[in-house]
């Protein structure tokens, strides 16, 4: 597969939310490549590690040659990734793996728990464009770490906190069930295209949601986040259990996979921490 | 302004690459997944660990990162060595670089079927035997016992004209007395080394981070280990050693050339610089250059000992 | 809130410490060159490695930093026994602070004369053996052999009451059956690991940059292989196990206790942040009160193949 | 022995010569207690490094509390230090070892080469402020690598460069031969101390030039360059030969130590590369 492996600069640097930084690079090929859900392998250089990291983007736009990336600091990485500022050059790997299937007529919900919102500005982008009507579910801890609706013109937004500090107070997930409670939710069952990123727990909250309330899993897509080594598909690091036996790359087949895919039952927290 | 120096290399048994600078087992897939990048200094591919049947390999989580290095435990998934002969092989063929397979198995009937099975296939140029993965039950078995190693070596040449490195394991006492058992059982070259078995546990989930508890570790960490495993084994045995642990810089690379490495295998560079081959490439070249060697064989120094009165 | 967790170790032998953080041999000196710190957080601290008469060591350059790791080849230098005896010992019987002395030696009579020297010592808490040192001759001698080892440790245990702290070397295949041999020849505890042979060569002046050519590799580079060696060798042994190999950040230590170690030893790191200990035995502390455990014997995690389960 | 481990603050970032920078650090209690000579191990947190890494104090004023640094780039760790700027946090181990001996009133001689000069600012202030006549010989590969003659206010300052473009066209030791040479220079022989900092070569080259002209080594003082680990004494990996046999640590007994004192045939240069 052919990825561009180019030193990108950043162009701007601010912070999306509280506790996450937003990266604006400057690098045509990539701002005109990449697809909503795709990610890219970011190179760091912070002390003893080794691997890039892989990010989202969470929006490009070509016209302007720029993309966007937006994160909160969990390691040496990301930290080193944060304290980047205009004018630094970064060596970007991507784009990479396959995005969301955004294509069709249906109207979509974007739901995100945490930092998984940070895939779907780029994402409701381009389902607007398409003429599609967009749900935005944003979950988070409380009112400041929600990315603001703004983000999402065109969308209707609506959100959760776990601390009731904004919108519904609980998890994400309920929203989308009530989206889908009877009677009126009923007839939406399997004519919505769910497409969902968030922590590993909050995403197999909605699948055994789904189950309950009978949404095909079929229709909803999930950004998977693992452990990744090359992001390519040559070091086989990213494996992600499928249903019908053995592991899928995320970073080749996936991160944006159909729900029906996954063996949620073997689906571990990628993460340690 | 000298010539351009000569930076091929023969690995024996007509394998002779234009280039020292190959790409290690298990980071470059099949040759088909990599990043694009100019590949034109590259000497040879050694493909993903190959096994008789496919293999799904371990359950996530399957790597960690670690101070200048990176823990796997992928587990030997692979689509099997049919698949390897019947749909990689032939594209190979079409290739200007040379492939060569890493066979991986739990017995030596199994070495011996996957050798047997890609003995003669067009595209395949020679056979690196993996008997040094530690990730897999009985996978280093092999690796650590001189006896074993000899025996499945001299089970697979007995089957194949192909062109035979034999990988080592850093995993023992004595690297050097594997060596020269795997030499005597008729390989044409070794590789030195795999990875080394470590482990890395998630103190807040209290368990090891990789599903199979141990891992092999890789990159710039193990450098300095693996060079001295080069520059014994390099002294000891009369066949090439191809130098693999930790290159990331041309320097990196002209340290094991000059420990007595023949040639070197880059591994886990590959995921974060891809570039890195090329860069090593012309680094190489304008260390000969620059001290006017004719070619990389003029690399390697003298032994420690004799180093005494420098 | 709950009350303060305990932190001590009883290492046998009555050698209880009140922190498991020790500082490990030949990374704190004798005790008295290091930054002057807060030691409350010293469990204790392990000397240089001390031989029978005085050494030199060796010729410079003597270490070399590597990827997140360093090389050392010292060979040991250090004023001898009778120095430690007569000068170091009465200063340590001062301190609130446990002083154990690394013991080296070239045969197993040099072993034992160091020993019978520092038994009934005043100020002489213990000793570990070193039988692991990869920067002399014959330093590895001892430790890459289970019946050497055995013998050593014996022979030693025979002239002393000390407490007997045997340190392995991870330049072996099997470190769990050494680890078993010293633990039948009567040592009270083991510590691991010592450090990795490894190699650097300076590439501009064509040969290895310790005088030795190889040196032992520690540092964060390492953690990874000796957090392993420690996860076998303390699911075997019925003695404590204390981890050493690339411990910097408190989740480092942590990681150790975790997978079986009764008490941690830093190196590398004492040169690069003195102030590492405290950071640790905080950090120690503020993960048990966290997780509501009592004390660090409630730490050890199962292992792996019950993990599985999970 | 103590030290003080603790953050100072980057208080000002410029180039003192071609090549080298000049890092001047806010710390008072470094700037208070370091002597001519002394250096300190400064924590780098450059990709792969591990070990501090070890500068002599260029010069310290106690008033403002500020303590100065000059060096090039040579590896990772310089490369990281160069990269900081004013206000950035560095955590410096010291002051380490023994400056050299200034006091005396004989008439002083400070000869350098390449960066060996970075140390003398510092020694050439202190000198003068002790009354003494000093002489400030300096040698670069060019003009430009000289560090300016007004960073020595007070002392007679001669230069030489290997390409001649500035001063004697030679080596810095010439200048030194031609002070001692006969008629005049005779009776200074003994009647001078020697101070010198410089890269091995050149020190070896000085050694025996003082030997040829019976220049007594006990009245040269120079501070060694070793690897260092530590820098404090323990991991004893600072090893110079004695000329009394075995080896002294450079980071305890030095960096400056009486030139009688090493086996200068045993001398290797401590550096690779
Ligand atoms: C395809 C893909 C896209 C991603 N997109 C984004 C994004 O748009 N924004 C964003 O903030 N993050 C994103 N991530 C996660 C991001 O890659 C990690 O947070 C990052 O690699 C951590 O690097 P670090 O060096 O800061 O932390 P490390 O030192 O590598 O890890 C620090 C801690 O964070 C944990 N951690 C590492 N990676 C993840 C992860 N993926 N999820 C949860 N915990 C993790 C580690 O287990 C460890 O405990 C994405 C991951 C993948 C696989
Ligand atoms: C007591 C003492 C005082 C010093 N004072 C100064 C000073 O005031 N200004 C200054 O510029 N430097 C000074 N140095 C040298 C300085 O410490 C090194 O240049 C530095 O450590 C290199 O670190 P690095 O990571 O940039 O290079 P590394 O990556 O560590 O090394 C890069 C290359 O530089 C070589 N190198 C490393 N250290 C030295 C050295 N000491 N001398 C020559 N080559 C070396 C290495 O062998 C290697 O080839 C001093 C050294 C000592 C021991
Ligand atoms: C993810 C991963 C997978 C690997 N798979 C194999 C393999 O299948 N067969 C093999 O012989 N070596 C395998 N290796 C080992 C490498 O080929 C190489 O020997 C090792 O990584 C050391 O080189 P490096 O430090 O440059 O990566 C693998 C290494 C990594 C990191
Ligand atoms: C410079 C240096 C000198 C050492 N000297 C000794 C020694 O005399 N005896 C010994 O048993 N271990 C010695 N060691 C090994 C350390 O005690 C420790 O086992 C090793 O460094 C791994 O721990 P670390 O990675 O935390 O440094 C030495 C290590 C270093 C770096
Ligand atoms: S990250 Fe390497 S194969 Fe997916
Ligand atoms: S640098 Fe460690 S003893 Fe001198």
């Amino acid at each position: 597969m052919s990825v561009a492996v180019a030193p990108a600069v950043v162009a701007e640097r601010s912070v999306a939310m509280a506790g996450a930084v937003e990266l604006v690079i400057f690098h045509p090929p990539s701002a005109v490549a990449v697809a909503p859900g795709q990610f890219f392998q970011l190179a760091v250089s912070a002390p003893h590690t080794l691997l890039r990291r892989p990010y989202s983007a969470a929006w490009s736009d070509p016209a302007s040659g720029r993309i966007g990336f937006i994160f909160n600091v969990v390691g040496a990485g990301s930290a080193w990734l944060a304290a980047l500022g205009e004018g630094d050059e970064l060596d970007l790997l991507g784009p990479l793996g396959r995005g969301f299937d955004i294509d069709g007529q249906r109207p979509a919900i974007c739901i995100a728990g945490g930092l998984g919102i940070a895939v779907f500005p780029g994402v409701v982008h381009a389902l607007i464009a398409r003429g599609r009507s967009v749900m935005v579910l944003q979950g988070a801890r409380t009112a400041a770490q929600l990315l603001p609706a703004s983000r999402f013109a065109g969308a209707d937004v609506q959100v959760s906190t776990d601390d009731g500090s904004a919108g519904h107070s609980g998890s994400v997930v309920d929203l989308l069930t009530q989206y889908f409670a009877p009677p009126l939710g009923e007839g939406r069952l399997g004519a919505v295209d769910i497409l969902t990123c968030g922590p590993t727990p909050m995403l197999t909250a909605l699948i055994d949601a789904a189950r309950r309330h009978e949404i095909p899993l079929s229709s909803i897509q999930v950004a998977l986040e693992t452990p990744m080594g090359c992001g390519v598909g040559t070091c086989l690091g990213c494996a992600a259990p499928r249903l019908a036996g053995g592991y899928l790359l995320t970073c080749q087949e996936g991160p944006c996979v159909r729900a029906d895919r996954i063996d949620w039952g073997l689906m571990t927290d990628g993460f340690h921490g | 302004m000298a010539e351009r120096p000569d930076l091929t290399v023969d690995l024996g048994r007509g394998l002779c690459l234009r280039s020292p600078v190959m790409v290690a087992s298990g980071t470059f897939g099949y040759g088909f997944d990599a990043p694009e990048v100019d590949r034109s200094a590259l000497g040879a591919i050694v493909s993903k660990g190959t096994t008789l049947r496919p293999r799904e390999g371990n359950a996530p989580i399957r790597i960690a990162e670690t101070p200048s290095g990176m823990l796997n435990a992928i587990g030997l998934q692979n689509p099997g060595v049919d698949h390897v002969a019947r749909v990689y092989a032939p594209q190979w063929a079409t290739w200007d670089l040379p492939v060569i397979v890493n066979v991986a198995g739990d017995s030596v009937e199994e070495y011996v079927a996957v050798a047997r099975r890609l003995s003669g296939v067009a595209g395949v140029a020679g056979l690196e035997l993996n008997i040094s993965c530690p990730n897999v039950e009985s996978g280093l078995q092999f690796g650590i016992d001189p006896v074993l190693a000899a025996a499945v070596t001299h089970a697979v040449r007995a089957v194949t004209e192909l062109p035979l490195i034999v990988k080592l394991t850093p995993n023992v006492t004595d690297i050097v007395a594997v060596a020269r058992a795997v030499e005597d059982a008729g390989a044409d070259a070794v590789s030195a080394i795999n990875t080394y078995v470590g482990m890395a546990i998630d103190v807040r989930r209290r368990r090891p981070i990789v599903s199979r508890g141990s891992g092999g570790l890789s990159g710039p960490a193990i450098k300095p280990l693996a060079l001295h495993a080069v520059w014994q084994v390099a002294a000891d045995v009369h066949i090439p050693v191809i130098g693999v642990g930790g290159i990331t810089t041309p320097d990196d690379a002209l340290e094991f050339l000059l420990a007595g490495a023949a040639a070197v295998q880059l591994g886990t560079v590959n995921y974060v610089r891809p570039q890195a081959a090329a860069e090593i490439h012309a680094g190489i070249t304008a260390y000969l250059v620059q001290r006017g060697l004719p070619d990389i064989r003029a690399l390697p120094i003298r032994p420690v000992s004799a180093l005494a009165h420098v």
